[in-house]
């Protein structure tokens, strides 16, 4: 990396608190422009709080801001636009009733007085989204009718289409599907050409390989170090985030290597008939057997989605989920009949269908197992703690008191408490949708030993996950999903990258993620 | 002129000797409309908030044949005084062989205001109303065109084309006031519960009670108390009110409008005797606490019957409708004043303490306007 | 079956499209049943003793559409108030022009506006806790400028307005106004940025947009439409009484609501509000032309609300459901 | 190049300012602003009025914010499962002119007027809650409608008047001066403490009052966790208007008769309590709180009664304390706190 780059943002000695929660402690950064700087820490060690100071959403305690060289005061994000710093946050932001182009030009006029106009506007929103959707959507579609994938592109296209100096995308890739997500990577690569500096925060290694010229990382608040690309591996990284030796120390060919799938004679829990997801698609027919992994794949709304749930609430239109249990079997047909025969489902949504905010951490763990603290009618505390002692160790979860509220937790121990409010039931079907969504690599790792524990003991695992290598390294087999069919099941054997990324294509020839840095010329 | 020969036998030790009698106040009349009447009439006026004019039908001549179709506009029903005027109305009505279209708003004046409209679309032979509000002026005005007579009841509307058929409330107000000066000897604290602020009858009463108090040296109105005209909230309000003014004593209450019932509970409720209580418009809670407390409780009460006002306007419109020319704009009734000594014609024994209800002409038959009274401002 | 459709369709994508239906099937039982309310010479009177409804109801919509339990209820009082200053303090004091009457009356409403939105919008006070205090203390203010007597008054141009300018209704113009200054704001970005703001506050406070700017000049134009609403009530009955303050701060919720705009902000229109309001004034209008029996008026309006607003959910909804 | 410096012990805590910390925590806990709130508002009337802490004046109070705080409670549980009822005025009026109907004019049973004045509350509740949460139309129009269709029946019924009178045991329930078993403590007041200790223990300690908060938070994450989200948002209203007719019960043997406008005050009244307690929409609060609400009201209602002023200043004052008290622990998250 060339001294001579002009330094496009740098922070020194940030540090903010809120109540006694000090988020960041010190941290400092130096964004060059034409880099991709990646971010990188534990759930909770500070990285969304850096990028709200960074535009202006808080203001930091303490702590020095210069942007191209100038030292800048920001009031509010209108500021750090206008100063040149565009953020994508960790959660999609958009406004769902408005349209895409409303949505894509959100803030660029003032409130009375317009500044760019509407001819613009539409050409260069069609242009960005063209860009990232391949396709731009009809722009004055209401974003609510999008997928979740194409609503973040909006987001990001927001920042976009504004040219900012420093862009930030703080896990802003983890909504996204796999083709849109190459797509960003070519844009990203094209706007590091002209200049533009990208600080880029996400808990996957592999996105952080493709793309990033730099590495920071982040720990307890703290900036601990910057690592060249090349220096980044993720051993290494692992150890600059937990500051610990122990978890360096990754077989090859993943944590779950050792994992051989169910039992020949394994009894089958779930059994699927002739499930229609789309009234054009074929028919689905599946069946779940004790102790056994199966991931969900595809791309974003090809039909992965409305499986999962259907097997959580009972089909929408033709076709049968059935609960095989010892004495006898039983039809879902509604989640309160899924959750009597023993079947848990944790949402994909954490805001919306998940997380109670302003309840404590100890009411949402305990939202779905009432019954199991409930003494002479009333509901005890004591005993939702004692239940909650054993995930929280178990999970990791880092948290202040059981008392406060979830909305202290970063969005990674959120997760964690959903998760563990599901397997409080002691579930025998756990039926996940993207659980580790904005979750460290070091928590991951947790979920991943918890799952195997628990297949281990028989529960059968059915996990929706956007990310190709949870598939590879967890997976017995993988049900992929094309145009609301189930396509293609890959099994341990035949599960690599580039198989499976094929068949989210329908195709057997290859687009590895690893690869997506430089375009290899399909669209 | 004064309101009862007797009230210069009034005498009372300390006070001055006009305390305790009704002074005549002055009214709008600048036709002399009402002086021409008599000295029955021009007594009744006392006061009167209104403007008397020359009535825009004093030369009309009325429908005297075919079908007679008459209007009315009642605002919201939700008290029974309201709702008996409603319905002796239209009994009243169809017993003269009227036909009659009853119409009842909301409490929106808007809502009352395009009701009226109705009517007059519906071109009815008359329009009785009760406006919520005194802004009936343009409505007025409109059926005036098309050849229709309003008659506004209980509220004025100042417009010489609509005839108000009202009771005098700052007469009222006098006449209560005084009764309760005398009852006290012409000294001590009157408490006044005030109805809705603003609101005509309740401003009046108040004036004629000030105007009567004025005469007593000695006497003092407590008067910031201010209610929705309900029971319920003068109860609360009332015993707020003992509540947070241990050391005074009340000798007398006054009150915008019938809420004695709530009154005398707040008293009873705490602890506090109860003080003669002006029942404006005659509950039959406040008789039968009355009638059975007569030894200790000196009341005051004004008989104001609806069903008695319906008769009134009854009359009234079809006077009218018979062509006889009404000669002023304002028709004012001066309510009679009951005293312990004519008590017992307005107390029955099946009147029950609590019951927030007014005494009707149907229950204790007493008139309210005299015949005769009405008809003097009908004919050339 | 395909006309359904259709209609879903159309109450899917414009959700005041219901109350339109509504107001026009009511105007059509209402004409039927008595040709007259529609002759051209009932007009002036009719769209008068609308206006007040009309203008109450738009006036409560950008509060609502600025989202965050965006409310306000305090339009019910302040248009009593302003009514109440033209009739105790204007015109009594021989401020009779309509050049000084309402640019007053319009800058007390959009003042006050403003006052509550700064509550909401910079000391964060919840809509409904602002403005129910803006409701209590403005009704204090309307009793203590009305004083001990119910004040009346009137003067030609709010005669005309009650009545009609030549041959046009002048409640046209009451009603128009918020119309066309919504139209003028909709050239601007602000209708935009309302209904954004109103969608999902912090996704536009992330974006750059002046949050709070936009909800104060939201309660500022409640105001302003509130203003509108008091010089038309003040036309129409020529009095003011500070009683009246709770008349229409309901109704005129009740009539946006119906109007296809949500509570829950973002969603919604100003031409809703008005057709909602007239679809409550047509409703109102039709069990005084069937003349109904007075006592089971109440009841029937009641259930005739419900019912609407039921059959708008449903084919409303269900269009909804399809889309997601 | 690779830099990298010592990170202290990677825990949260430890620093900022502990007091208003730990101030913060009990608050959200504890209503301490609203409790000191009501103290401040006490002492300032015994400091300046003479007699105020007398146990007429107290007594006054008390029995005021029992029927204010009574007709709080079920806009409180409609409050926290996220809906809101307006049509509390109309149960209200329909309880008290029913027990007065029947037990006065008519002659029944004073407990088969109330089977009959709770079975319509109940039955008012299921519509509100139905249509509102069925067919997902506003709960604010549903309630108004039902408001307006309840009291025209109850208008009907009785053809406009009512007449009749409360059974006067019904009375000293709500007598300031009334006894309960003999203690010289107003019978209301002791019905309005063991009502808020089991609606109080109901919202924070069981499974429905569980319910209530998970699906006023957030319905659709409540639906996933199992909650019964319609029971628990109809249960919601229905209580609201047996509550509501309850407090029309009371107001009976309170006023004596019959009225059918009787509830108007308490719509906007009650919500008020719900504020001033600190109630939020949405999963916020208790009924402990409201509980504190009614009181502050009750205690600021009294002061203004005895300084005498005139109504618009009461209005004035009473809506700027509120703003006030409320200001002081009532406020929305920051925009910059909800990315
Ligand atoms: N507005 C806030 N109020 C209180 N605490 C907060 C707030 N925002 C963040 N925190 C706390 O600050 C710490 C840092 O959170 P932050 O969101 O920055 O973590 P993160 O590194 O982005 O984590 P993740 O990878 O899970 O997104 C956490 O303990 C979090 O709970
Ligand atoms: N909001 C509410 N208000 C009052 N009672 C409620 C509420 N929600 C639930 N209940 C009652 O609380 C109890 C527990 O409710 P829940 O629906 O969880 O029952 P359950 O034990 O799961 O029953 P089942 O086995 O029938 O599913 C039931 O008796 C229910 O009727
Ligand atoms: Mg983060
Ligand atoms: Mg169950």
């Amino acid at each position: 990396m060339s001294e001579q780059s002009q330094v496009a943002l740098e922070v020194t000695g940030l540090a903010k608190s809120f109540g006694a929660t000090r988020a960041l402690r010190s941290c400092s950064l130096r964004l060059l422009a034409g880099e991709v700087h990646a971010l990188m820490g534990e759930n909770g060690s500070g990285k969304s709080t850096l990028v709200k100071i960074l535009t202006g959403v808080h203001a930091p305690d303490s702590g020095g801001y210069r942007v191209g060289g100038r030292a800048v005061r920001l009031g509010g994000p209108a500021a750090a636009i206008a100063a040149g710093v565009m953020a994508v946050y960790q959660e999609v932001l958009v406004v769902g009733p408005r349209s895409v182009l409303e949505n894509v030009w959100l803030g660029a006029d003032g409130v009375f007085r317009r500044k760019i106009s509407e001819a613009d506007k539409r050409e260069r929103a069609a242009a960005v989204l063209g860009e990232l959707l391949g396709e731009a959507p009809d722009l004055d579609t209401p974003v609510e009718q999008l997928s979740l994938s194409d609503r973040q592109a909006c987001g990001i296209a927001r920042a976009l289409v504004r040219e900012p100096r420093v862009l930030i995308l703080d896990e802003a890739t983890s909504a996204l599907d796999v083709a849109t997500r190459d797509r960003l990577f070519e844009a990203i690569a094209r706007h590091k050409a002209a200049g533009m500096a990208v600080l880029f925060v996400s808990h996957r290694m592999d996105e952080v390989d493709a793309i990033s010229d730099r590495v920071s990382v982040l720990r307890s608040g703290e900036s601990v170090a910057t690592l060249e690309a090349e220096d980044a591996t993720t051993a290494e990284l692992v150890r600059l985030m937990t500051g610990a030796e122990h978890l360096t120390d990754i077989p090859e060919g993943g944590a779950m290597a050792h994992r051989t799938g169910p039992a020949a004679d394994a009894p089958v829990l779930l059994r699927v008939r002739g499930l229609r997801l789309r009234p054009d698609a074929d028919p689905v027919d599946f069946e779940l057997r004790a102790g056994e992994m199966v991931g969900l794949a595809g791309l974003e709304g090809h039909g992965q989605d409305a499986f999962i749930k259907a097997l959580w609430h009972g089909p929408a239109g033709e076709g049968s989920v059935t609960r095989v249990e010892v004495g006898g079997e039983s039809e879902i047909r509604s989640e309160q009949r899924a959750a009597a025969a023993g079947i848990g489902y944790v949402p994909r949504d954490r805001r919306g269908e998940a997380l109670f905010g302003t309840l404590s951490i100890r009411e949402n763990f305990s939202a779905a197992t009432q019954d199991k603290d409930t003494r002479f009618g009333l509901l005890s505390r004591a005993s939702a703690l004692g239940r909650f002692a054993e995930y929280r160790s178990g999970l990791k979860v880092r948290m202040g008191r059981e008392s406060d509220p979830i909305t202290t937790l970063s969005g990674g121990n959120q997760q964690k408490v959903v998760i563990a409010r599901w397997l409080a039931r002691r579930p025998d079907v756990l039926l996940l949708n993207d659980p580790t969504r904005g979750v460290d690599i070091g928590a991951k790792r947790d979920i991943y030993a918890l799952l195997d524990e628990l297949t281990a003991r028989g529960v059968a695992v059915v996990m929706l996950s956007t990310e190709v290598d949870e598939h590879i390294e967890l997976m017995d087999r993988v049900l992929v999903f094309r145009e609301g069919s189930h396509s293609t099941t890959l099994d341990r054997r035949s599960l690599t990258r580039q198989s499976l990324v094929a068949a989210f294509f329908g195709r057997t020839v290859t687009s590895s993620v690893a690869g997506s840095a430089s375009p290899d010329g399909d669209s | 002129s004064k309101k009862s020969s007797d009230s210069t036998s009034a005498g009372s030790d300390s006070s001055s000797s006009s305390c305790g009698t009704v002074p005549a106040a002055k009214y709008n009349d600048t036709a002399g409309l009402i002086k021409a009447l008599g000295s029955d009439y021009t007594a009744a006026y006392s006061g009167y908030s209104g403007t008397v004019r020359k009535s825009a039908w004093a030369n009309w001549e009325g429908k005297k044949s075919g079908t007679i179709t008459v209007g009315i506009s009642e605002s919201q029903l939700v008290n029974p005084y309201q709702t008996l005027i409603n319905t002796a109305l239209q009994k009243y009505l169809k017993a003269q062989g009227y036909k009659v279209i009853d119409l009842v708003s909301t409490n929106e004046v808007t809502n009352q205001i395009s009701q009226f409209n109705q009517l007059i679309t519906d071109k009815v032979d008359l329009i009785i109303y009760q406006p919520l509000a005194a802004g009936f002026e343009s409505v007025v005005d409109k059926a005036a065109k098309a050849g229709i007579p309003s008659i506004s009841v209980l509220n004025n509307v100042a417009d010489a084309n609509t005839v108000n058929v009202v009771p005098n409330a700052f007469a009222a107000g006098e006449a209560q006031a005084a009764a309760l000066a005398k009852s006290m000897g012409g000294k001590g604290t009157i408490l006044g519960v005030h109805g809705i602020k603003g609101v005509p009858i309740d401003t009046d009463t108040f004036k004629g009670a000030k105007a009567a108090l004025a005469e007593c040296s000695g006497m003092t109105l407590d008067d910031s108390i201010y209610t929705d005209f309900s029971p319920t909230t003068a109860q609360t309000k009332v015993q707020q009110y003992l509540a947070a003014n241990p050391t005074k004593t009340i000798g007398g209450v006054l009150e915008g409008g019938p809420m004695t019932t709530g009154i005398i509970s707040a008293f009873q409720k705490s602890n506090v005797t109860v003080a003669p209580v002006a029942d404006n418009g005659l509950t039959k809670g406040g008789v039968a606490y009355w009638a059975a407390n007569q030894s200790s409780y000196k009341g005051v009460g004004l008989y104001n019957p609806a069903d008695g006002l319906a008769q009134a306007v009854t009359q009234v419109a079809k006077h009218m409708l018979d062509g006889d020319g009404v000669k002023a704009s304002d028709i004012v009734i001066n309510p009679p004043l009951v005293t312990s000594d004519n008590l017992s014609k307005f107390s029955k024994s099946s009147f029950k303490t609590g019951d927030a209800s007014t005494i009707t002409v149907g229950d204790v038959g007493q008139t309210f306007a005299e015949t005769s009274y009405i008809d003097g401002f009908f004919g050339s | 079956m395909n006309a359904l459709d259709f209609l879903r369709g159309l109450l899917g994508k414009r959700p005041y499209a219901f109350a339109g239906l509504l107001a026009l099937l009511l105007l059509v039982v209402n004409t039927a049943l008595q040709p007259a309310f529609l002759a051209f010479g009932n007009w002036a009177a009719v769209l008068a003793s609308f206006a007040p409804l009309a203008v109450a109801a738009m006036a409560s919509t950008p509060a609502i559409l600025s989202g965050g339990g965006g409310i306000d209820i305090s339009i019910g009082p302040l248009l009593t108030l302003i009514d109440i200053v033209i009739v105790a303090n204007l015109l009594p004091n021989g401020l009779t022009s309509p050049f000084v009457v309402i640019p007053v009356c319009l800058a007390i409403g959009a003042a006050i506006g403003a006052v509550n939105g700064a509550l909401v919008a910079v000391l964060r006070f919840q809509p409904v806790v602002a403005t129910l205090c803006a409701n209590i203390v403005i009704g204090g203010l309307a009793t203590q400028v009305q004083g001990d007597t119910v004040p009346s008054g009137s003067t030609s141009w709010t005669k005309d307005l009650a009545g009609s300018f030549g041959p046009v209704p002048g409640a046209l113009l009451t009603i128009g106004a918020p119309l066309l200054i919504w139209w003028a704001l909709s050239r601007t970005p602000f209708v935009k940025a309302l209904y954004a703001v109103g969608g999902d506050d912090a996704t536009a406070f992330s974006a750059g947009v002046n949050v709070p700017k936009v909800r104060i000049a939201a309660y500022s134009l409640g105001g302003l439409y509130a203003g509108i609403a008091g010089i038309a009530l003040m036309s129409l009955i020529s009095e003011g009484a500070a009683s009246m303050s709770a008349q229409y701060t309901l109704l005129a919720i009740a009539a946006v609501a119906l109007g296809g705009t949500s509570l829950a902000g973002g969603r919604g229109s100003l031409l809703g509000s008005l057709l909602g309001a007239a679809g409550i004034y047509l409703i109102n209008n039709l069990l005084n032309v069937v003349r109904v029996s007075t006592l089971w008026s109440t009841a029937i309006y009641g259930a005739m609300l419900l019912f609407a607003v039921v059959v708008g959910a449903v084919l409303t909804n269900a269009r909804r459901r399809a889309v997601a | 190049m690779t830099t990298e410096s010592a990170v202290a012990d990677p825990t949260t805590g430890g620093g900022g300012v502990p007091l208003l910390h730990t101030l913060n925590e009990w608050q959200r806990r504890v209503p301490l602003l609203q409790l000191l709130a009501l103290a401040a508002l006490y002492i300032y009337g015994l400091s300046t009025i003479e007699g105020f802490g007398s146990q007429r004046v107290l007594y006054a109070i008390l029995v005021n914010a029992s029927l204010l705080g009574l007709a709080g409670a079920g806009q409180t549980i409609v409050v926290l499962v996220g809906g809101i009822d307006f049509s509390i005025a109309a149960f209200i009026s329909a309880g008290n002119v029913i027990i007065a109907e029947l037990c006065g004019t008519d002659h029944w049973s004073t407990g088969a007027a109330v089977a009959v004045a709770l079975a319509v509350g109940v039955v008012g509740g299921l519509v509100n809650g139905v249509l509102s949460y069925r067919f997902k139309v506003e709960p604010l129009i549903v309630t108004l409608g039902v408001s307006a269709l309840l009291s025209g029946l109850v208008l009907k019924w009785i053809n406009g008047s009512a007449t009749g009178v409360a059974p006067a045991w019904l009375g000293k329930l709500t007598a300031a001066n009334g006894t309960t078993f003999g203690i010289g403590i107003p019978p209301v007041v002791v019905i309005w403490a063991v009502v808020a200790i089991v609606i109080g223990l109901v919202l924070t300690r069981t499974r429905a009052g569980r319910n209530l908060y998970l699906t006023g938070v957030n319905q659709p994450a409540a639906r996933l966790a199992l909650v019964r989200v319609n029971r628990t948002w109809i249960y919601a209203y229905i209580a609201s208007a047996v509550l509501a007719t309850c407090v029309g019960i009371l107001l009976a043997g309170y006023s004596g008769s019959g009225n059918v406008t009787i509830g108007d005050p308490y719509l906007f009244q009650s919500l008020a309590a719900v504020i001033v307690g600190g109630t939020m929409f949405g999963g916020r609060g208790d009924y402990w709180r409201t509980v504190l609400g009614a009181l502050v009201l009750s205690v600021v209602a009294l002061l203004l009664s005895a300084n005498q002023l005139s109504s618009a200043a009461q209005d004035m004052i009473t809506g700027g304390l509120i703003l006030v008290v409320v200001g002081l622990y009532g406020r929305e998250r920051r925009l910059r706190d909800r990315i």
